[in-house]
């Protein structure tokens, strides 16, 4: 065990994944030498040599792209885009190439590759360092789409990842990077080193894709939550005083639906949290399933706490932000109703 | 400061369209053998003018001249016309199944014949093509059977993509042959990312990108030029440029500049012209590139000059947007008729074996179209299973796709 | 009046648009010679000149970001990507830029431009010509989404998209072009000639954005559908024998919730249909939005009916086609609920 | 067939990282005043060789030499230090002001300061810029105020754009300068599509188009160079070479290529460089690029060859990945130490005069801070109103986000 932060966790699982199997290759913009804008990589083009952790020219089409061929070629490519806010060149090459090589080869070509990616705001980013864009991938049929939310999982999910057969979109919730971030700003936050799950097995293990994780059993309401919204949820519950069940999704495709109907089924409520804009963001697919699998057994509307349809303001963040004074509005209503 | 006379904007036009007289008098024709034949590690600054110019080696009375000559025996040549035989008979029959109801879609390769047919004999068996929709000759040449390509397009029960995909957007990795998408372009910086993997392995095959002149527009163009010339991917990247883009002539997608190949140049990357209708030229390019990268030379850019005879697709009709002459005109001949001169002009053919391998090609082809309809056509005999359409998403099918196939009744 | 098909129609707003303001213009590939793939620009090159209506290179990220500059500048851009698959490469100047613009700059800039695109399948296309997109463009603020299902609407909405301040994708399902197709793929269309949705006002009308159009009332169940799926609905309605009522949506956002809630509160139960995939798609969005304004009055699960989570098949295509059948079924489903 | 030797994947590396010598041993240089002035309708191919040299005035000994001098009076001189003295000195302030916690982010200029600046005194007032975000001496040297800067950057309740969009991505139509956007590339596109949309309309304004050296590897550059190529599109492109993107040196975006300007050629664009730290050479070439575009000769393709003397942003620390004497050695000098000398040496300006400037932008720019900084600063004073939040997403507000703004309470 190593007291880790989220970004070392993310090193540790690159450094574990290159060891074992030579077919990993790593690389993105500033990956190579400098070891990525927030560090992910470091050390790795030193420890691997530079044609296995490499710095590419800015191009995320051209990132993907390369790491498609890859991935047919035999290799394990792990590509990082340097923010989620700029996949968008790279949509094509996701949605059209790497999510359906397999489906229209019939399995003749294939495409191991993880495409990490840092997500969500909270670091006055402004519009382009803060987007959400999950929804769009699991819209995608092929691609997983998992988001861990502290320094053991992002190694376990992570190296289940890059094992996967195929294409994953690992997104990293980079408010979460030094350490647990309750959606109360104006508060220091807690460093990992001071946080059970900052505490990561040494060497190999991983993670299962799809398993959420309970991080708080309750009777009263679900919470749905992943990334950074799973510790606004705990600051909120905290603060209502409600007996929640908070319900870490990990993996957003596949979703884990048992451990999401059993917990509604017990609870009667669902409260569904993510940063992403609202319309047509996942927590619209959730509230869809849960309402699907569990309609006889709800006692009220399921709710959604979102940011707002809006592109991501910098000065307003904090009013954008879905923070814990909105989860705990939405709970007391839910509560009485 | 002077006055300013209003700006306006230029839209190039073809020389020719319905209506119009043909005239392709302004396509400057090199002479079959003039174009010199530099060493594989010449430097791309050196040997510029070869974007300009083409590379030809069968010349007017069907003679194979100059340094392009030569990379084939007789024997290798007549299979080479067997191939372009093949492709084009097989095509004819496509065409017709395809306005009988018996598949929805067929991309024939009229008059583009020699490009693919040619350049996989250049290839190893172990190097990998990323090809666009108009490279089946590359099957054709790996001997891929005719009946596997004949189920993929009736989309029956034996098609080998299991009716998943669109006709003729066959995939054979056995056949290095990278299953085709339909998304323009995306293939090219596949086929850089695939060569970077094999040197990265350190291992020894090459791959070839393959994409269309009004494709290279497309962004995938770019960024394949871009990572193949920072890491000298061992690659060879073929433009194929049959002067149209569905109703777009080359003009509106070339722009201001003299060729495709030129583009090349703001890379460092070395970058030649060939005679796309020349089975000889195509195949001693292929060759030289094909050297160059597996030398660790790194990439060529190669743009096969030729034409589309035909109509786009099978939901084409051309002669909407240019002169049903133009073809006829076109003044780089047809690819399989000028190798058959030469064939003839060296004595290692006639004009009887021509008919007669017309026939047994034929035969083999109605032998194969036998067979696949046998099995079924689309919507008619064996169909895979709808079942099938839910499997191979992902190698383990997830809940949620394992209960929609039970929802479907599968 | 005239009677027209959906591509007549489609083609008669441009030409007036063009007439009325010499702002608007008009690109895509093969779409000024020629008139475009489907043919719904033919006649405007040699009408309104090259530099008005011409064709571009092979480039939907060009023909985008073109139309961003022009719309910029003080044109009103109406483009086509030839079919909704090949919008991909565009994503980026579509969602970063186009959606943004008047946002981030305050209103300084902005971008009127409307950007068509055939979508959707039955046409036998395989993957590559078969895809509804609508869920992404729902999900980015600052995009508004319409898809009309006859040729009364394409024209007016097309006019009223031309006419909006804001960048509109305006979805055309292809397989209504010609005529109204049922969802029976084995029965002849019927032409928009016979149909009375095929009397086509002449000269200039808009249809507003953002309502939509009751196309059969009913007591019994609501069904939400757009485009194609319109079709399907009223076929599986008559077979079904069930008392409902069809809403069209017309605009995706947008969304005229007072039309669907009006409804969903009479009847009680909710059927929402769409050909694109189902996790993530813009019927989880619909389902949400009935969820969360008419929990009380449901009375039944709200069901969808949508493309299943694969990539377009090319021989299944009826069974991936959300057809009457499919229709029928969970409409005697949810009856008996 | 021959054996064939391992592949393997070559990566481009830069002379010189922490630790090592800086050498621009290999950096050729041309002498001031050595490249040709040709006419603006030169043909593409004729000048091919300026995309390989450096158009420079500034000799030296500081003296402007040869056929690119002589664009600009002395007094314009004098207003160009200025506004480059104006430049470094706001970008200093705002510097400190980051680190103290009064904004989130920065991007300063330091080194880079002739480009903008002198580019847009070749402009018209009505001509639009596409600037990336280091283009701020655009508005600088079009005049607009600083205060107005600040309290974008301040993200107050002055801030011209509400506080939305991050620190320094300014947006002025008023000053011919486009809406800076987060994403690379994306505008050089829209710069051009903004000029067709001027030779549409008949229009004499024209465009000018930025893009950083990294940048270029982006999709949008080659859209661009396309669009721009086919349809003559009035608009000038500028690539600012600094020599890194982040951490990363630009060898690893040019790959094989010898510069970033020969890209043009496969365009038959007109492709030039020029020394960027050379004001009179910016701006003449400007003026040669503009000339151009104006007269209906279509675009340029301007490579700006300077160096990044700063970290990327104020969240960088370049010492992690070159070397920290790297700077210092960079052969071009500092543009402001250039134009300095050279003004002194036309007996136009003393060092007194410099000092007496330097005291009298530093005032001008701390009275302009005190002036933002009286209104509010990054979460503190008077902030633009949530409420805002949800505002102009669409001209009007729909119906979803009026509910939405309600529920958040505004
Ligand atoms: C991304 C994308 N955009 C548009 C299309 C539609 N389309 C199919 S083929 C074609 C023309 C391609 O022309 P070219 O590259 O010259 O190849 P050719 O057909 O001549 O072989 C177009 C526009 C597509 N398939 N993919
Ligand atoms: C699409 C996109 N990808 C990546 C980034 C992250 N990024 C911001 S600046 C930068 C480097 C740009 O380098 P260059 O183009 O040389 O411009 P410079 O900063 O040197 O002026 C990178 C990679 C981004 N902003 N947008
Ligand atoms: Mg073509
Ligand atoms: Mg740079």
């Amino acid at each position: 065990m190593t007291q880790m932060t989220m970004i070392e966790a993310i090193r540790d699982a690159h450094d574990v994944a290159m060891g074992r199997d030579e077919r990993v290759v790593v690389f993105g913009e500033d990956v190579g030498y400098f070891g990525g804008v927030f560090r992910c990589t470091a050390g790795l083009q030193t420890k691997y040599g530079k044609t296995r952790c490499f710095d590419t020219p800015i191009s995320e089409l051209g990132i993907v792209g390369a790491g498609v061929g890859m991935a047919a070629y035999g290799l394990h490519p792990v590509i990082e885009i340097q923010f989620a806010d700029y996949v968008y060149p790279a949509i094509d090459q996701i949605a059209s190439e790497a999510a359906r090589l397999r489906y229209r080869s019939a399995g003749d070509f294939t495409c191991p590759l993880v495409i990490r990616m840092p997500t969500g705001g909270g670091i006055f980013g402004g519009q382009t360092h803060s987007q959400s864009p999950e929804a769009f991938f699991t819209h995608v049929a092929g691609l997983k789409t998992v988001m861990p939310s502290n320094p053991q999982d992002a190694k376990g999910l992570l190296l289940a990842a890059i094992e996967d057969p195929d294409p994953v979109i690992f997104l990293e919730p980079k408010r979460l990077y030094n350490g647990p971030f309750d959606g109360h700003h104006e508060k220091p936050i807690v460093p990992w080193k001071k946080h059970e799950l900052g505490d990561v097995k040494d060497g190999y293990y991983s993670t299962e894709l799809g398993k959420a994780a309970i991080r708080r059993a309750g009777d009263d309401v679900t919470i749905l939550a992943y990334g950074t919204m799973v510790y606004v949820a705990e600051a909120a519950v905290e603060e209502a005083g409600v007996d929640a069940e908070i319900i870490d999704l990990r993996t957003l495709l596949p979703l884990d639906l048992d451990t999401i109907q059993e917990s509604v089924k017990k609870t009667g409520r669902c409260l569904v949290l993510h940063e992403a804009t609202k319309t047509s963001g996942f927590g619209a697919e959730l509230m869809s399933q849960v309402q699907e699998s569990c309609f006889y057994h709800l006692e009220a509307p399921i709710v959604r706490v979102t940011g707002w349809d809006t592109p991501y303001p910098h000065a307003q963040e904090w009013d954008y932000f879905p923070g814990p004074g909105r989860v705990l509005d939405a709970l007391h209503q839910m509560m009485e109703s | 400061m002077t006055t300013t006379l209003p700006l306006s904007l230029s839209v190039p036009e073809p020389g020719c369209r319905p209506g119009d007289e043909p005239d392709f008098s302004d396509f400057v024709i090199p002479k079959a053998g003039e174009v010199e034949r530099p060493p594989i590690d010449a430097d791309p600054n050196d040997i510029r003018d070869m974007a300009f110019s083409i590379i030809r080696v069968l010349n007017a009375k069907g003679e194979a001249v100059g340094p392009w000559s030569g990379t084939l025996s007789s024997e290798e040549l007549v299979v080479g016309l067997q191939h372009m035989m093949t492709l084009r008979i097989f095509d004819a029959r496509m065409m017709n199944a395809q306005r009988q109801g018996k598949t929805s879609f067929y991309i024939q390769h009229l008059g583009e014949e020699a490009i693919a047919c040619a350049f996989r004999k250049a290839l190893r068996d172990d190097d990998m093509n990323f090809p666009t929709y108009r490279q089946a000759g590359l099957l054709i040449a790996g001997g891929y059977p005719l009946t596997e390509m004949m189920n993929q397009i009736y989309s029956n029960s034996q098609d080998p993509l299991h009716g998943r995909q669109l006709p003729i957007m066959y995939s054979s990795k056995e056949h290095g042959f990278f299953s085709i998408s339909g998304n323009l372009g995306t293939q090219f910086m596949q086929a850089v990312g695939w060569a970077m993997a094999s040197a990265i392995s350190g291992d020894t095959r090459i791959a070839a990108g393959w994409i269309g002149d009004g494709s290279t527009a497309e962004s995938d163009f770019h960024a394949a030029l871009v990572f193949a010339s920072t890491y000298k991917a061992p690659v060879a990247l073929n433009i194929v440029n049959n002067q149209w883009a569905i109703s777009t002539f080359q003009g509106i997608a070339r722009g201001g500049v003299g060729t495709f190949a030129a583009r090349g140049h703001g890379f460092g990357i070395p970058s030649v012209r060939v005679d796309g209708n020349d089975y000889l030229a195509v195949h001693a390019v292929a060759q030289w590139a094909s050297e160059r990268a597996r030398a660790g030379l790194g990439p060529t850019l190669i743009e096969h000059v030729t034409y589309r005879a035909g109509g786009h697709s099978s939901s084409d009709d051309p002669s909407a947007y240019r002169a049903k002459e133009e073809g006829a005109a076109w003044p780089l001949g047809d690819p399989i008729d000028r190798l058959k001169k030469h064939l003839i002009a060296i004595g290692e053919w006639t004009e009887e074996k021509h008919t007669a391998a017309q026939e047994e090609i034929t035969e083999a082809v109605i032998t194969a179209q036998k067979e696949a309809e046998s099995i079924g056509t689309l919507g008619a005999g064996k169909m895979p299973s709808p079942r099938d359409m839910f499997e191979g998403v992902y190698e383990t099918m997830p809940p949620h796709l394992v209960r929609q196939r039970q929802e479907a009744g599968y």
